[in-house]
């Protein structure tokens, strides 16, 4: 526990090392002659841009899938027998889906996998006791009786670091951990990270977000499109040198460049919402102008915007839609879309697409009243049409035969704004867009936003990506415990003023 | 210096009644002890005869719930076994055909696993999805009956022997219900205190998790359909022995029964939900209402008209049916309104 | 969380209240009190087959004029189900079980808890094997081998020597009177006259459109030119092979057609001469007599073991008398 | 992701399987005519329409329900039971027309029952139409009495059972016709193109602003009314009714959807491929007839198929993505 801070590099012996690992699914190499080592005690930063590899590369590590060409050597043994074998080796991956089971507690999902048995029996008093160690160890209380389905998302990805934790590896990897943590409960991670990499652990650490990496990692190498571009310590770089080396072109990002704007009249108005998580909620969002919600996980914003929409049951409270000067009150979720409302949901591949289905039928999906003719579609009709929306989002490539599942992340996101679009919708209604989105396709995505709300669109964006929050809004909510905790606009929003909202006043972390 | 920084998610239950409470909250078969209390209310008052010959429900319960309790270890992790029935047919005549009642259990129950191999073999390692490779196998298991009998009953060697197993041991207990209770209670310490047993509901909730932390998928739902073909092997056993011959259509409203039993129990048939006890609770249900019913003389025809009202009530009174009906009352009544109640 | 208790409660309200419905039912049924005898009636069908729906009148009407309060259950063929009705009628004391088997091998348990609860058991409609005759009072019925082998023997003397081909269209797979009729079939066409020969055989389900299909598949398999005629086990089968005939074009009358029935769907056949000979089964004759001989065996009084339903043959010549008048 | 060029032996079997059903029932009948004797005869053809209409029909009607992701309609035997006695009974006592109408009332009554149960209350499908039957069953054995029904033998009822069009009986066309009608239905129109989005994503598909349970309702009214033309077909080819119909039908339409090629979880599949299914077991089942093969080894042969039939197509899709 002595802070030698002095030794940010090279810490330790290489404990895993990755050689000239080729991976191909069907005909596509995803993994292209890739060797990476770490060492412990070291924070490893993972990064590139979605589809580059990295996920592979570390289910690879972790035994779940075996590579076509090339070697994973822990502690200069190569290491053969899958998952099993990755975990007695001390590999533990926590994924950047989550890998929980439901219906089992706390301290199973901890354990899962890995039950202390006695004659085949499970010795739950060493169960939970082990899972209340891991616990401690991360320093997060968690009821370890309670099923994990009824668990918050964010403790859910703390129950799952638990159980990495609880394997006492000697790698640890990280996927993505705080795509669904606020800004306080990254912080949290990053530090309680760096105090496990200080007790020995080697971290490998994946993520799109520069700022996180600059902070904890000792050296951080790039895949793009497969392939190794390179392994550097943190401090002989940059991170715009880094996104160069991510999207393989000169690239900047597009921060505090906000939008000139000039708000209309009142298009979607919420008085008194009150629904699950949400203790009623004013809200008014006009034509033109893109509105920002902030604030913690869990502090009620999805829920808050599924209500007004009708998604979600409201239990009380008035939510309008104002169209050519005519006022419809929403009732339900089909009123809302009938009254031109589009809505693009947090899990886009669970809520958003259908992924066994065409690009065009997907688009067609909100579309297909005017598509057909007296009940009967028309094909033609449907492809130029899908075809026209897939090129102005800037779908790649624009094949509108393909599933939407064979799609990448962002360009499924691109998908299911484009099935919007062709409903000239006033009012939008964006959760987290550009969540596990890479940089790319990420500005592609904010471009479009933004032309929408030139268009005349009223836009409501729910973010916990600080930046795109801050660069996106006109005006920014803060949500906090299901209310409105304040609301900012011009120069006075900024990260430290959201945050102080969004925590409750008293700011978590350091400054 | 051993104090790290804690941050805090969420309420850690601490206080007893909300310990309960959470823990009551956790529990799935509250809607099949609901229908049990009402099935026991209503059997109380209008055939008490149901309880007093409690031997005869319990023996039509075991011979509903049997079965059921097997294929719920399948229907946790997910997947579902339609060959069941047939199962227990072709053990039955497996079992009949050979003269040594001994040998012929062994052979019956060694062919109920095999069957349970072949289902699992065309799931895991062919991966299609057990509700087609286990319809497939209905259709086989069903003939295969039919060309061993040469299409009909089997009649035992040692009639003595099935007269004798039907008879009560302990008390009124007959074989029937002492192997039915064990099985239960096997089952029940299996999927809760066993790490295969209580690892289905991994493979059931989220199987790639499951894979991911090295859990044995493959082996497990091998496993699984193993039990659930032996299980019902052993229910053909029964029925042969306690029939003296096996009868190659036997077992014809046993699947669909089975599956109700679960369902009705609280087991999802998405797997990773529901539990033994559920099962139990169901086939109790079941059993006492077929019991009741025939008891009190009424026509089948009727006795099928209440035992599906019941059914499709049960079914259409589940919690999450309960909150899309509120939900759509109240979009239509804003709807109507304008405007919602504060 | 209190949405979810709140469904629970409102689910058990529901089902409250349907128990109510049901016990409201059910108390009407269960009436009591004559001093009559009480009889448990276990058959494998009832008013869900059309031989159960003219067999149960007849023997309710009996059972009325006998005092006698009837139990009738309804195992539909499930021998599982009718041994768990058994059970229960033996718990209910009764003081007599008429027994229809489901399934004939099967019933020998059932047959030896009566004994052991002193409960006399009669048997009506399909008789139990020959190694349980001990432990039944009475059996009362149509001989269900015997009108397989009666409609056998229509079949021989029709065949009158000649070697001749024939179609056997059988009943459900595995049914007991399916198998039964089969074999007395069978065994008497072996013993008198082995000049017919089966050219193929295939279950027609009890149903006449099954009947028909594979009755015109077989005509197909073997040639229909190499078959001189057809037996099915019931009327409403040997309607569909008659129809399978006719679509393929050929003359039902000249081939050499039985079955076994004479119900409102085989008797105009036999009067239209493309039927050549059945076998009259009366449901009423049975349902009564399975009463009658309970009520003898009740009251004490000596009865035959068998009392068999005269198996009538019914050709063109009796066609139209009052003693075989179709019932279903 | 860099693309390599797919191996041609791998594409050539995806492309195979994909259209299995298609060489499989092609194959079937090429060896059946080629091998068996008077397969290719005018009355034997029949005879395997004969087979295929009924449950056919009742097929490709349930290839709606499959389709929509909710498993299977167990109810179709009660309702072409239903359909059928209703047929007879009312035709003999009130005449054709009302029997028709009374007909529709009730299949409509059994769709909308079962839509509603697993639409709007989110009701498991299995368990749902199980009740359904039991019920629906339940009350036509206690109407009808489970006597046999039927109809006069010069009615118009068995007129229409022995209508021929070109060689063919009726029922055939009635095959065809309702199969080219769902298709239409099913693949080009926005509600069948509501069933095959739903089944594919129910979530994304509400969220789209559909009204999702009216869908389902509408996949369970094609059901019953496939159900209920089934009935009808029944009744006419053999001109008698009776509670114990249809036997069957339930698990037999879902073998011939699942060996078309059909998707349980839904989402995928079609209606003519059900057509093809329901042709392949029946051809099956005539040529195992027609062998003299008994009941027992039919059935066998049926299930062994449908383990093979989704085996290849397994197998084929695996190698095609090594």
């Amino acid at each position: 526990m002595t802070a030698d801070q002095t030794t940010p590099e090279a810490p330790g012996p290489v404990v895993i090392e990755a050689e000239s690992i080729v991976k191909r699914f069907g005909g596509a190499t995803a993994v292209d002659d890739v060797s990476i080592a770490v060492r412990s005690g070291e924070i490893h930063g993972l990064v590139g841009e979605n589809g580059a590899g990295k996920s592979t590369l570390m289910r690879i590590l972790a035994g779940i899938l075996t590579p076509d060409q090339g070697e994973v050597r822990v502690d200069g043994r190569p290491l053969t027998g899958g998952t099993r074998a990755a975990l007695d080796a001390g590999i533990a991956l926590v994924h950047q889906e989550l890998s929980l089971v439901p219906e089992l507690t706390t301290a199973e999902n901890i354990m899962l996998g890995a039950f202390p048995t006695r004659l085949g029996f499970t010795n739950a008093r060493q169960l939970r006791g082990v899972a209340a160690t891991a616990l401690r160890e991360i320093g997060v209380s968690v009821d370890l009786d309670e099923r994990v389905g009824r668990l918050s998302v964010a403790l859910r990805q703390f129950v799952e670091i638990a159980r990495a934790v609880a394997r006492k590896p000697r790698v640890l990897i990280l996927d993505e951990p705080t795509a669904t943590l606020t800004p306080a409960e990254t912080d949290y991670l990053l530090t309680m990270l760096q105090r496990l990499a200080e007790g020995g652990l080697a971290i490998i650490y994946i993520s799109h977000r520069i700022p996180e990496i600059f902070r904890i990692c000792d050296r951080v190498t790039v895949l793009r499109d497969g392939q190794l571009i390179g392994t550097t310590p943190i401090r002989a770089t940059t991170p715009a040198a880094l996104v160069d080396q991510m999207v393989g072109r000169e690239y900047k990002l597009d921060l505090q460049i906000r939008r000139e704007s000039t708000p209309g009249e009142v298009v979607l108005a919420a008085r008194g919402v009150r629904a699950h998580r949400v203790h009623g909620v004013d809200l008014d969002v006009r034509a033109g102008e893109i509105v920002g919600l902030g604030g913690l996980v869990g502090a009620g914003r999805t829920e808050l915007v599924r209500a007004m929409i009708g998604a979600d049951i409201r239990t009380a409270g008035r939510v309008t839609v104002t169209a050519h000067g005519r006022t419809r009150s929403i009732s339900s979720y089909q009123s809302a879309v009938r009254n031109g409302v589009a809505y693009v949901p947090e899990e886009r591949r669970t809520d958003g697409l259908a992924l066994t289905m065409s690009v065009a039928e997907n688009i067609a999906l909100p579309n297909r009243r005017r598509l057909a003719t007296g009940g009967v579609l028309r094909r033609s009709r449907v492809s130029a049409f899908a075809q026209r929306l897939a090129d102005s989002v800037g779908l790649r490539p624009p094949d509108i035969r393909k599933d939407a599942g064979d799609y990448s992340g962002g360009n499924q996101q691109k998908i299911v704004i484009a099935k919007w679009l062709g409903r000239n919708p006033k009012v939008i209604v964006l959760d987290e867009p550009t969540r596990g989105v890479d940089v790319g396709a990420k500005a592609e995505i904010h471009r479009l936003i933004r032309e929408l709300a030139d268009q005349g669109t009223a836009v409501l964006v729910v973010s916990s990506d600080l930046p795109e929050l801050l660069e996106l809004s006109d005006v920014i909510h803060v949500i906090r415990d299901g209310r409105i905790a304040g609301t900012l606009s011009g120069p006075e929003a900024d990260e430290r003023s959201v945050m102080s909202l969004a925590a409750g006043g008293g700011m978590v972390g350091k400054a | 210096m051993n104090s790290t920084p804690t941050l805090s998610l969420g309420p850690a239950t601490t206080d007893r009644s909300a310990r309960l409470r959470a823990a009551l909250a956790r529990r799935t078969e509250w809607r099949g002890l609901a229908l049990l209390a009402v099935v026991v209310v209503a059997t109380l008052s209008f055939e008490p005869l149901v309880f007093t010959a409690y031997p005869v429900t319990l023996g039509r319960v075991a011979l509903i719930g049997l079965v059921a309790l097997g294929l719920t270890a399948v229907i946790l992790m997910g997947e579902l076994d339609l060959s069941v029935a047939s199962t227990l047919a072709v053990a039955g005549v497996v079992m009949a055909s050979i003269p040594n009642v001994a040998l012929g259990i062994v052979v019956a129950l060694c062919a109920g696993l095999l069957i349970g191999l072949v289902n699992a073999f065309f799931v895991v390692k062919v991966g299609i999805n057990s509700f087609i490779a286990t319809l497939g196998m209905l259709f086989v298991l069903r003939g295969l009956a039919f060309v061993l009998s040469g299409e009909k009953p089997v009649r035992m060697a040692d009639i003595e022997a099935g007269i004798a197993f039907g008879a009560p041991i302990i008390g009124p207990i007959t074989p029937r219900v002492l192997i039915f209770v064990l099985v239960f209670i096997g089952l029940q310490i299996f999927v809760t205190k066993v790490r295969a047993g209580r690892e289905f509901y991994a493979v059931g909730g989220n199987r790639q998790a499951a894979r991911d932390a090295g859990i044995p998928v493959s082996r497990r739902l091998v496993t699984g359909f193993m039990l659930s073909g032996f299980v019902a092997a052993l229910a053909g056993v029964i029925n042969t022995m306690e029939r003296t011959a096996a009868d190659p259509t036997a077992g014809s409203t046993v699947l669909l029964a089975s599956i109700a039993a679960a369902i009705i129990g609280g087991v999802a048939l998405t797997g990773g939900r529901g539990s033994i006890v559920g099962t139990l609770v169901g086939a109790l249900s079941l059993g006492i209402i077929e019991v009741g019913l025939t008891l009190s003389g009424v026509q089948v025809d009727v006795q099928q008209i209440f035992i599906g009202g019941v059914l499709l009530l049960a079914v259409i009174t589940d919690p999450a049916s309960f909150r899309a009906v509120v939900g759509n009352a109240r979009s239509f009544l804003s709807g109507r309104r304008g405007e919602t109640p504060a | 969380m209190i949405l979810r208790t709140r469904g629970t409660l409102a689910a058990t309200g529901l089902l409250v209240a349907t128990g109510m419905l049901l016990a409201g039912c059910g108390s009407g049924a269960a009436s009591d009190g004559s001093d009559g005898y009480t009889v448990y009636a276990l058959l494998p069908q009832g008013n869900d087959q059309p031989y159960g729906t003219t067999y149960l009148p007849p023997m309710q009407e009996a059972a009325a004029k006998a005092g006698i309060k009837l139990t009738i259950t309804n195992s539909q063929y499930d021998a599982d189900k009718q041994a768990s009705e058994c059970e229960v009628a033996v718990a209910a004391r009764p003081d007599l079980i008429i027994l229809w088997p489901a399934v004939a091998d099967t019933v020998r348990p059932c047959l030896e808890a009566a004994k052991a609860a002193d409960i006399p058991v009669t048997v009506t409609n399909s008789d139990v094997i020959p190694a349980d005759k001990s432990l039944i009072k009475a059996y009362s019925g149509p001989d269900t081998y015997g009108q397989g082998a009666a409609s056998a023997e229509i079949m021989c003397e029709l065949a009158d020597g000649k070697p001749t081909g024939i179609l056997m269209v059988n009943g459900l797979t595995g049914n007991t009177t399916a198998i039964n009729r089969r074999q007395g079939f069978l065994d008497t066409i072996q013993k008198n006259c082995p000049n017919v020969t089966v050219l193929a055989e295939q279950p027609g389900n009890w149903n006449k459109d099954t009947s028909q299909t594979v009755t015109s598949e077989m005509l197909t398999s073997v040639g229909a030119a190499k078959v001189q005629g057809i037996y099915a086990a019931d009327d409403t089968m040997v309607a569909g092979a008659i129809d399978a005939l006719k679509a393929q074009g050929i003359d039902p009358k000249p081939l050499l057609i039985t079955s076994i029935g004479n119900t409102k769907l085989g008797n105009p056949l036999i009067k239209s001469g493309e039927l050549d000979g059945t076998i009259f089964q009366s449901s009423s004759w049975d349902g009564q007599n399975a009463v009658v001989v309970a009520e003898k065996v009740l009251k004490g009084e000596s009865v035959d073991e068998n009392l068999f339903m005269p198996s009538v043959k019914v050709t063109a010549a009796n066609a139209d008398s009052p003693e075989v008048a179709p019932e279903w | 992701m860099k693309r390599g060029t797919r191996p041609s032996g791998a594409q050539t079997l995806q492309w195979v399987s994909e259209r299995g059903i298609f060489f499989f029932t092609a194959a079937l009948v090429a060896f059946a005519a080629l091998f068996i004797d008077n397969f290719v005869s005018i009355v034997n053809i029949t005879d395997v329409f004969h087979r295929a209409a009924p449950i056919g029909i009742v097929a490709v009607g349930m290839t709606f329900v499959v389709i929509s992701g909710n498993y299977l309609d167990l109810s179709v035997v009660a309702q072409v039971a239903t359909a059928a006695v209703v047929l007879i009974a009312v035709s003999n006592s009130a005449g054709l027309g009302l029997a028709v109408l009374a007909a529709l009332a009730i299949a409509l009554l059994y769709g909308v029952v079962n839509g509603v149960a697993v639409g709007y209350l989110r009701a498991n499908a299995v368990i749902v139409t199980l009740s359904t039957t039991f019920v629906g069953l339940g009350i036509l054995r206690w109407l009808s009495g489970g006597s046999i029904f039927f109809g006069p033998p010069d009615g118009p009822i068995r007129a229409l059972g022995q209508v021929k069009v070109v060689g063919l009986p009726l029922s055939a066309l009635v095959l065809v016709v309702m199969t080219a009608a769902l298709a239409f239905l099913l693949g080009r129109t926005n509600f069948g193109f509501l069933i095959r989005s739903f089944g594919s994503n129910r979530t994304a598909t509400r969220l789209a602003g559909v009204d999702t349970s009216r869908v389902v309702v509408g996949a369970f009214l094609i059901t019953s009314l496939s159900a209920m033309v089934a009935g009808f077909v029944l009744a006419a080819f053999s001109n008698t009714a009776v509670s114990t119909m249809a036997q069957g039908f339930d698990f037999g339409a879902l073998a011939a959807i699942i060996i078309g090629g059909t998707s349980v979880f839904g989402g995928k599949g079609s209606v003519l491929r059900t057509l093809l299914g329901v042709i392949f077991v029946s051809v099956l089942t005539n040529i195992l007839v027609l062998s003299k093969i008994g009941f027992g080894w039919q059935q066998m042969a049926i299930g062994a198929l449908i383990v093979l039939a989704v085996s290849v197509d397994t197998l084929a899709r695996k190698a095609a993505r090594r």
